[in-house]
């Protein structure tokens, strides 16, 4: 079972974006839109540089995250910036970081009122709370098919609250047993 | 040892009389009706017959006795508002209080113990000194003190509060005090009593019957009563009874919660309230630390407990006084606060005549409670409000002459 | 803690939303007596009752509607804004 | 005097570890696992405590986590539970509230005083107003139980969140079957037992033991049951919302269904000197004996009502214990087992009978017991009385239902006459209850019930289908109706915490207070540390009797959190408290920031340069702006897009000015008021296309004023949606006579008022990085406030700066921008304006567009216009220069408050000092004269003057006037 393990290093493109029609302008650029409220779903743009993660908060609002690599949302930023009708940029300078490993619940269990273990990840739920009274959106994934403690857990929150959020966590995570990476706020 | 004492060890039977008169039932109609057997209705009964010579006064409760706010308080008395209206009021009751232990022949453990609002921003440093310089030109002693005066007065304190709200300075206010909150009913409603107020607890009022615009009677689960006039003294529950006269107010209820610890040696002097930390705490005789907080966060005419409010006041408790830590919490308890948009109360004569309201106490009642006795009575016996009390007319939202006390208000409510 | 089921978020604690008082419609400002309107912008309906009310997700922006019982504390149902919606004045529809 | 056993394979302590420790100042040794009370009990010490009110010598009553006889300062801790805490090596343990000593106490002569301190003594004396604070500083030194260490440091504990399906309270036989059945139906189930072991608090009676410990062994084994031993369930809470105190953390758990199997107290018989060393309750003993071997005496004297009282007999008989008699209420014989046998092993047994008085030896403790035959009604002959020798007397007489926590949890009870206790009646949905709380007392039913509560519970969390089993109720009634002693002498206490004697409640209920709440509150009944655990019921029988009422219906006084209580820093957890920080904090520290707080964010009050006093750096700030140019991070400001055809409409209803007639490349000034037409927020718009606005708000307005709109936007329906980009863009504002050329060789942008006049908005590269430029002038100066991407903002702002520093640019904080924008008569929202001012007060009415169709609080001001201010904010200077007011201070019109100053600074720009001041109406006119009361009371006169202060016309900020001093 892997390590229980932080991570808030990671800075891959991001782009956001609401509207009547924003969910046709991302089908428009070739990609996979999900169809739930508050899901999200992977879809691989047209560059198929790696997969996007597309998630729907909400109704008519979408936020996407780029593969480690990827540039595909490199490509359809310009686009989006000429402002479609209908389509609304939204900034996203998140702070993003990731829990991970055994333990994982016990951490997020002392930041967060939400009952992550019993979550059910074939819907692809998007989670909008507060952590430790800041808002994060979470996207729980499986590593791979097995129990809980196999899941990676990704979160993003407003950047001005990240290295509060981020320093805090390491400290429940170190005493959780578990390892700390955390460039961006050092 | 008082000789008051003495006789208790030598007397046979328990020489002390009753308190109160138990009724079987209602009179068919009194000269006033009260409804709410609190501090507030039962000042009013007292000073109608003792100043006003109107005994002919029922007061009706549909618990018992100073079983509402009078009940759950916190006990602070304290006369450093923020306008005229609100010093010279809260003054004169301070003046009151003074004496009424003595006039009652009771002990309220009414304890002066100065009390400290204390101010983490520069904005809230500069609410201190307005309030400061407005107390002071109505007589009421209040300082905009230094961190460095707060230090030496509550030497014990984290000046930092737990790194993240500093002390910046506070409004202290010499006078502040704390009295036992349920003597303060039962002292006025004993003194009613024996100049002939009737009081009947475990009676609710059903409804209030008006003619012609004006009242004339009070239905209750013992009964109507047939009376010309009312006063409404009953906190968290007005909306209620408003109702029943057709009275729309701008008054909404939240649950105000607070909590007590267990009794340890005495340490803690005067009075702390925190702003920013939404705190209030002082110490009892009996040793106890009773703490407040905010406001409820939405409305509810329930006095169950939160387990957040317990969480977030110890925690503030604290960042003030880390020592505190293993300190235990023994009870918590929660009161229905009638909350109005200024943070002033309601008070006088109504549009339906006859009606009285004393109301709109929101979370500041209790230090209160002589001078609304007073003021409410002169308003009941002459049908004229009280000169103190104009600022407090029901009339003033329509007319957009609100009176902001909010700025006084103890914590960020 | 009270649960809140929001209609977007589904059942959270009642700490993740802010109360945003009861659902009141305006009287037409043009037409209302300045009596009418000072009633609306101060007075309340105080009594415990069966109320629809405003709530806020915090940390998704989702405003709703809850029906609640403010003398029990029960939330009865919620739903979202679209049902208290009130026609605005032609101007603002032009 | 009571000892220790010999060793015995359940019992709790593990004799090859001797752990020692200090009480009042004597060494002792006890072992580990042993609490502090159990190796107290076991080293023969005849008392642990003194009680609260007249100092008698207390020790074990009920050593069942409620037991106020046996409260300890431990290492600087006061309240410390001795009767649950277990021992540590090195402990210092002292008795509470003893002056001078546990044994030597000088307060003991208190005791000889009771008869003159009756029942609310202190309302009765003591407040005359000259003699009151005297007396009130001897109540403060006599009061309270242990010292807090003042110097006690800061200790944070976790806190978490949990989850479960059935949550069983009790960890009883009740309780344990109720958990094993939930968790046999597949619920995940937590079991919380308050003790440090399974199996609860006995006795069980016969043939109890061995299903116990396989029930406890079944539970430790089952993957579906999560153990919480040692933790008290302190609270319910809404929802199946349980804090559950642990020893090192709390946690708060939700559950789906709870099952409270919650059991009795026991309570314990009242007769004179039943508080004695000594004298204790059966079930107390119970447990020294099973968990700690310690028995209660050589000698035992047992007063008994109830089966339990032969069970405890037989094993204490067992143990080699002489019972020298079962003094027992009931005339009628006990029938169960336990009975026979006792009456085998030769226990003599005195029916009918009660204890009139227990008698102390010369230790304090208890050396005898009065016992005397009961009348046909119930009454005791004192005449027929006779001594029983004995160094314990037990008490066995009745229990009360532990409902706290049900009835917190919305559930009701009912007063059972048959088996004298309350037993619940309505159950709120998920609450489900068992054992004896439920009334169930006899062992195999206890099992049954837990068996159907269980598997109830699990139904209802939507696991298996619910059990359709009727546990019956006892038949035999194990509590006393009236286990109660009346004494001439009193001393027969009620209340151990607060030493409340029968004649203390009779009294308080003759003066009036004669219902239970009254009665709780004039005595203190059950206002102790044990909360009434073991007097509120005897103290409502006492209250029936004087009343002639049943006790039902008298009825329970409300029960509240917490059960036990629980120390603060597990409540309070870790204390998370939030921290915002903008993009470019770590600049601000380098730049040497003095902080001050905004809501959650730090902002540089100002930068702190070696060698500059405060005031000389704030000063310096201000002079780089105006005379070169300054660089002040504004990040803080709340920042929103609008996008959508009917944007301008939304913000035309939501801010008092017109906007949807503005060009695109155009800012305006912004006025929120609410509905009332109270000023509540303001801020700049910009146009950035025709379908796109970009504005701000205050600092602290930002999070409510955008929700605030949300609410209307979905309220309103219109065809516009909101983006709060507030921590997603950084902004700073690059303001000074020298800002543009400095600017300009870092944009691409032509920033020439031609290009770019003033209130321009343009969009661009800075440093290559795309911004939105607005040109303001909150300063005064010629400015561009510049707001890119977060991720940017650190290169940008040390761009800026470096290209600043060789033409002499500085970063300047909060209090060199209050100078500045009061140079300029700004006012500040919620410093300049209080929570009643309107835009007419405030001198805002340019800002305030009446024609439009509607905008919140319009109708307001129509009939704020009418009534006319009742006050005005107007521009104000000292005349004495040598003198300045501060803000907040009055302005005084003959003896009447006419006002006051809201912002004041000493202007070196102007050379004289400034401020605004919210006056009474007929002071505000220019030229007129006003007198502001400043410390001491002496008054300062001040000019009204017309704002802007500082260059009158807006030339600089417009024109960008050249460069330097015009």
């Amino acid at each position: 079972m892997a390590e229980l393990e932080f991570d808030a290093r990671d800075r891959r493109t991001r782009l956001g974006m609401k509207g009547p029609r924003a969910a046709e302008w991302l089908v428009a650029q070739g990609l996979g839109v999900p169809m739930a409220p508050n899901s999200w779903a992977r879809s691989t743009g047209a560059s198929g540089s790696g997969a996007v993660l597309v998630a729907r908060l909400g109704q008519s609002e979408f936020f996407l995250e780029d593969a480690p690599a990827g540039t595909t949302l490199r490509a359809i930023a310009p686009a989006l910036a000429a402002h479609p009708p209908g389509v609304y940029p939204v900034l996203r300078e998140d702070a993003v970081f990731e829990l991970s490993g055994a333990g994982v619940h016990d951490v997020l269990a002392q930041v967060c009122n939400v009952n992550f273990a019993e979550l059910a990840l074939d819907s692809h739920p998007v989670i909008m709370t507060l952590m430790i009274g800041v808002a994060v959106l979470a996207v729980p994934e499986s590593m791979h098919e097995g129990p809980c403690a196999e899941r990676r857990y990704r979160f993003w929150c407003d950047p001005t609250f990240g290295p509060f959020l981020c320093e805090t966590l390491a400290v429940v995570v170190a005493e959780c047993g578990g390892a700390g990476h955390d460039s961006q706020h050092r | 040892m008082p000789h008051r004492l003495i006789r208790f060890g030598f007397s046979r039977k328990h020489p002390e009389p009753r308190m109160f008169t138990r009724h079987d039932s209602l009179k068919p109609g009194y000269d006033v009706v009260i409804i709410g057997g609190g501090g507030h209705g039962l000042a009013a009964a007292y000073y109608l017959a003792r100043d006003h010579g109107i005994r002919d006064v029922a007061v009706i409760d549909k618990g018992y006795i100073g079983g509402g706010n009078t009940g759950r308080n916190t006990t602070i008395i304290r006369s450093n508002y923020l306008t005229p209206e609100g010093v010279k009021f809260y003054d004169e009751s301070v003046r009151l209080w003074q004496d009424l232990g003595e006039d009652f022949d009771l002990n309220l453990f009414y304890s002066t113990r100065g009390h400290y609002t204390l101010a983490h921003t520069d904005s809230a440093m500069r609410t201190m000194r307005w309030r400061a310089e407005v107390n002071k030109h109505y007589g009421v002693s209040s300082e905009a003190v230094d961190a460095a005066f707060v230090k030496r007065g509550i030497p014990m304190i984290d000046m930092t509060c737990g790194g993240h709200a500093p002390i910046l300075g506070a409004l202290f206010h010499a006078p502040g005090a704390i009295a036992r909150h349920d003597a303060v009913a039962w002292g006025y409603g004993r003194g009613a009593d024996r100049r002939g107020v009737e009081i009947h607890q475990q009676t609710e009022v059903t409804g209030i019957r008006l003619q012609g615009g004006r009242v004339a009677g009070v239905d209750t689960t013992r009964g109507p009563i047939a009376t010309s006039r009312v006063l409404c003294a009953v906190a968290g529950f007005t909306p209620r009874v408003l109702d029943m006269v057709d009275l729309n107010t701008p008054i909404y209820v939240h649950p105000l919660q607070a909590m007590v610890s267990e009794p340890i040696k005495p340490w803690l002097d005067p009075i702390i309230v925190s702003g920013s930390l939404h705190v209030y705490v002082s110490q009892t005789a009996r040793g106890e630390l009773v703490m407040g907080a905010s406001l409820d966060p939405y409305e509810l005419h329930q006095t169950r407990s939160t387990l957040d409010f317990t969480e977030s006041l110890s925690a503030h408790i604290l960042d003030m006084f880390p020592f505190l830590g293993d300190v235990k919490v023994n009870r918590q308890w929660a009161g229905l606060a009638d909350m109005t948009p200024d943070f002033a109360p309601i008070m006088g004569l109504t549009p339906v005549e006859g009606f009285c309201l004393d109301a709109g106490w929101g979370t500041w009642g209790f230090k209160a409670t002589p001078v609304c006795g007073k003021t409410m009575s002169h308003t009941v016996a002459t049908g004229r409000n009280h000169p103190l009390i104009e600022g407090f007319a029901m009339d003033r939202f329509a007319r957009y002459r609100l009176t902001g006390e909010k700025g006084a208000a103890s914590v960020g409510h | 803690m009270k649960i809140m089921t929001c209609p977007l978020n589904g059942p959270r604690p009642v700490s993740e939303f802010v109360y945003g008082g009861e659902v009141r419609h305006s009287p037409d400002p043009d037409t209302c007596s300045d009596a009418e309107w000072s009633s609306y912008v101060f007075d309340r309906s105080g009594s415990p009752g069966i109320k629809y009310e405003w709530w806020c997700h915090i940390a998704s922006g989702y405003w709703f509607i809850a029906l609640r019982d403010t003398a029990r504390d029960a939330v009865i149902a919620t739903y979202p804004v679209e049902t208290v919606r009130q026609p605005l004045e032609p101007a603002a529809r032009a | 005097m009571m000892y220790r056993l010999d060793a015995h394979p359940a019992e709790w302590i593990d004799r090859s570890r001797a752990v020692s420790f200090q009480f009042e100042g004597t060494q002792y040794q006890g072992f580990e696992g042993d609490t502090i009370s159990s190796a107290l009990a076991a080293a023969g010490v005849p008392y642990q405590g003194r009680s609260f009110k007249y100092h008698r010598p207390r020790s074990i009553l009920s050593f069942a986590n409620h037991d106020s006889n046996t409260l300890f300062q431990v290492d600087g801790v006061p309240n410390v539970r001795g009767d649950v805490t277990l021992l540590r090596a090195g402990m210092h343990v002292s008795a509470v509230n003893t002056f001078g000593g546990l044994v030597r106490d000088r307060a003991r002569i208190l005791d000889r005083f009771a008869r003159f301190l009756p029942v609310g003594f202190y309302y009765k004396a003591f407040h005359s107003k000259r003699w009151f604070p005297r007396w009130e500083r001897m109540f403060r030194a006599m009061t309270g139980l242990g010292t807090v260490s003042l110097d006690a440091g800061r200790s944070t504990t976790p806190k978490r969140y949990g989850f479960c399906d059935v949550l069983v309270i009790g960890g009883g036989p009740s309780g344990l079957s109720a958990a094993l059945e939930a968790a046999a139906a597949g619920a995940r189930v937590g079991l919380v037992e308050e003790a440090f072991r399974l199996g609860g608090t006995g006795p069980w009676g016969e043939r109890g033991e061995d299903s116990v410990q396989s029930l406890a062994q079944a539970a430790h084994d089952s993957p579906g049951i999560t153990l919480f031993p040692a933790t008290v369930a302190a609270g319910y809470y809404s929802d199946h919302w349980l804090a559950l105190a642990e020893p090192h953390r709390m946690t708060k758990m939700r559950a789906k269904a709870v099952v409270f199997a919650t059991g009795v107290i026991e309570q314990p018989a009242v007769f004179r000197n039943n508080d004695l060393p000594g004298v204790l309750l059966a079930s107390g003993a119970w447990r020294l004996l099973r968990r700690y071997r310690v028995a209660p005496g050589r000698t035992v004297v047992m007063v008994a009502a109830n089966l339990e009282a032969y069970s405890v007999c037989l094993e204490l008989h067992d143990q080699g214990v002489r019972i020298a008699a079962i003094v027992d209420f009931r005339s009628a014989p006990e029938e169960g087992e336990a009975a026979a046998a006792c009456a085998s092993c030769g226990i003599p047994v005195m029916r009918g009978s009660a204890p009139y008085e227990a008698i102390a030896g010369a230790d304090g403790a208890v050396a005898a017991l009065a016992i005397a035959p009961l009348d046909a009604s119930g009454r005791i002959d004192p005449r027929r009385r006779q001594r029983i020798g004995c160094d314990a007397v037990l008490m066995s007489v009745g229990w009360a239902a532990a409902t706290q926590l049900f009835v917190q949890a919305g559930g009701t009870t009912r007063f059972s006459e048959e088996l004298q206790q309350f037993v619940p009646k309505d159950l709120p949905p998920g609450i489900f209850v068992a054992g004896r709380m439920n009334g169930v007392h006899d062992f195999g039913s206890r099992l049954a019930d837990g068996k159907r509560a269980g598997s109830q519970a699990a139904a209802h969390a939507g696991f298996g289908s619910p059990s359709t089993a009727i546990v019956a109720r006892a038949v035999r009634c194990p509590s006393h109706r009236f286990p109660i002693v009346d004494h001439p002498r009193g001393k027969n206490f009620v209340d151990y915490d607060e030493d409340l004697q029968v004649k203390d409640l009779e009294n308080a209920a003759q003066e009036g207070f004669d219902s239970s709440e009254l009665l709780k509150r004039y005595s203190t009944v059950g206002m102790g540390p044990s909360q009434g655990k073991h007097s509120n019921m005897n103290a409502l029988r006492v209250l029936a009797r004087v009343r002639g009422l049943s006790v039902e219906q008298l009825g329970l006084t409300t029960s509240r959190p917490m059960y036990h209580p629980v120390p603060m820093k597990l409540l309070a957890g870790r204390a998370f408290s939030i921290e915002r920080r903008t993009p470019v904090d770590a600049q601000h520290r380098a730049h040497g920031a003095v902080w001050m707080p905004a809501g959650n964010w730090r902002r540089p009050e100002y930068y702190a340069v070696t060698g500059e006093t405060r005031a000389q750096s704030i000063e310096a700030e201000v002079q780089a702006v105006r005379g070169r140019l300054g660089l002040i991070d504004v990040g803080t400001l709340g920042k929103i897009e609008i996008y959508g055809p009917q944007a301008g409409t939304f913000l035309d209803r939501v801010y008092a000015g017109k906007y949807s007639d503005m060009k695109a490349g155009t800012t305006r000034y912004g006025l929120m008021l609410d509905e009332s037409g109270v000023i509540v927020d303001d801020g700049v718009i910009a146009r950035l296309a025709a379908e796109l606005f970009y504005f701000t708000t205050t600092t602290g307005g930002s999070a409510t004023v955008f929700r605030e709109l949300l609410r209307l936007n979905a309220l309103w329906g219109l065809d516009c949606s909101l983006v709060n980009v507030t921590g997603h863009r950084a902004a700073f504002n690059f303001a000074g006579p020298l800002c543009r050329d400095v600017l300009q060789s870092l944009t691409d942008l032509d920033l020439q008022d031609a290009a770019f006049p003033y209130l321009g908005v343009r969009e661009g590269l800075v440093t290559g990085v795309q911004a939105r430029l607005l040109r303001v002038g909150f300063v005064g100066e010629l400015g561009y406030e510049i707001h890119i991407p977060a991720g940017a903002a650190a290169a940008v702002w040390q761009a800026l700066h470096d290209a600043g520093l060789p033409r002499g640019l500085r970063p300047f904080g909060v209090e060199a921008q209050r100078v500045l924008r009061l140079e300029k008569g700004h006012f500040i929202v919620g410093q300049d304006t209080d929570g009643l001012t309107d835009p007419f007060e405030a001198n805002a009415r340019w800002a305030v567009s009446m024609q439009k169709p509607f905008f919140i609080g319009q109708r307001s001001l129509k009939i704020l216009q009418a009534r006319g201010p009742r006050q005005k904010l107007v521009g104000i200077e000292i005349l004495d220069p040598a003198r300045l007011p501060r803000e907040c201070q009055l302005v005084i019109d003959g003896d009447r408050i006419a006002g006051r100053i809201t912002s004041v600074v000493r202007s070196r720009t102007l050379q004289r000092s400034i401020g605004l001041a919210m006056v009474a109406p007929q002071l505000a006119d220019a030229g007129g004269e006003i007198r502001i009361r400043t410390d001491h009371g002496e008054m300062l006169a001040a000019r009204i003057a017309a704002t802007p202060f500082y260059d009158p016309q807006n030339l600089r900020q417009r024109a960008g006037a050249g460069h330097g001093r015009t």
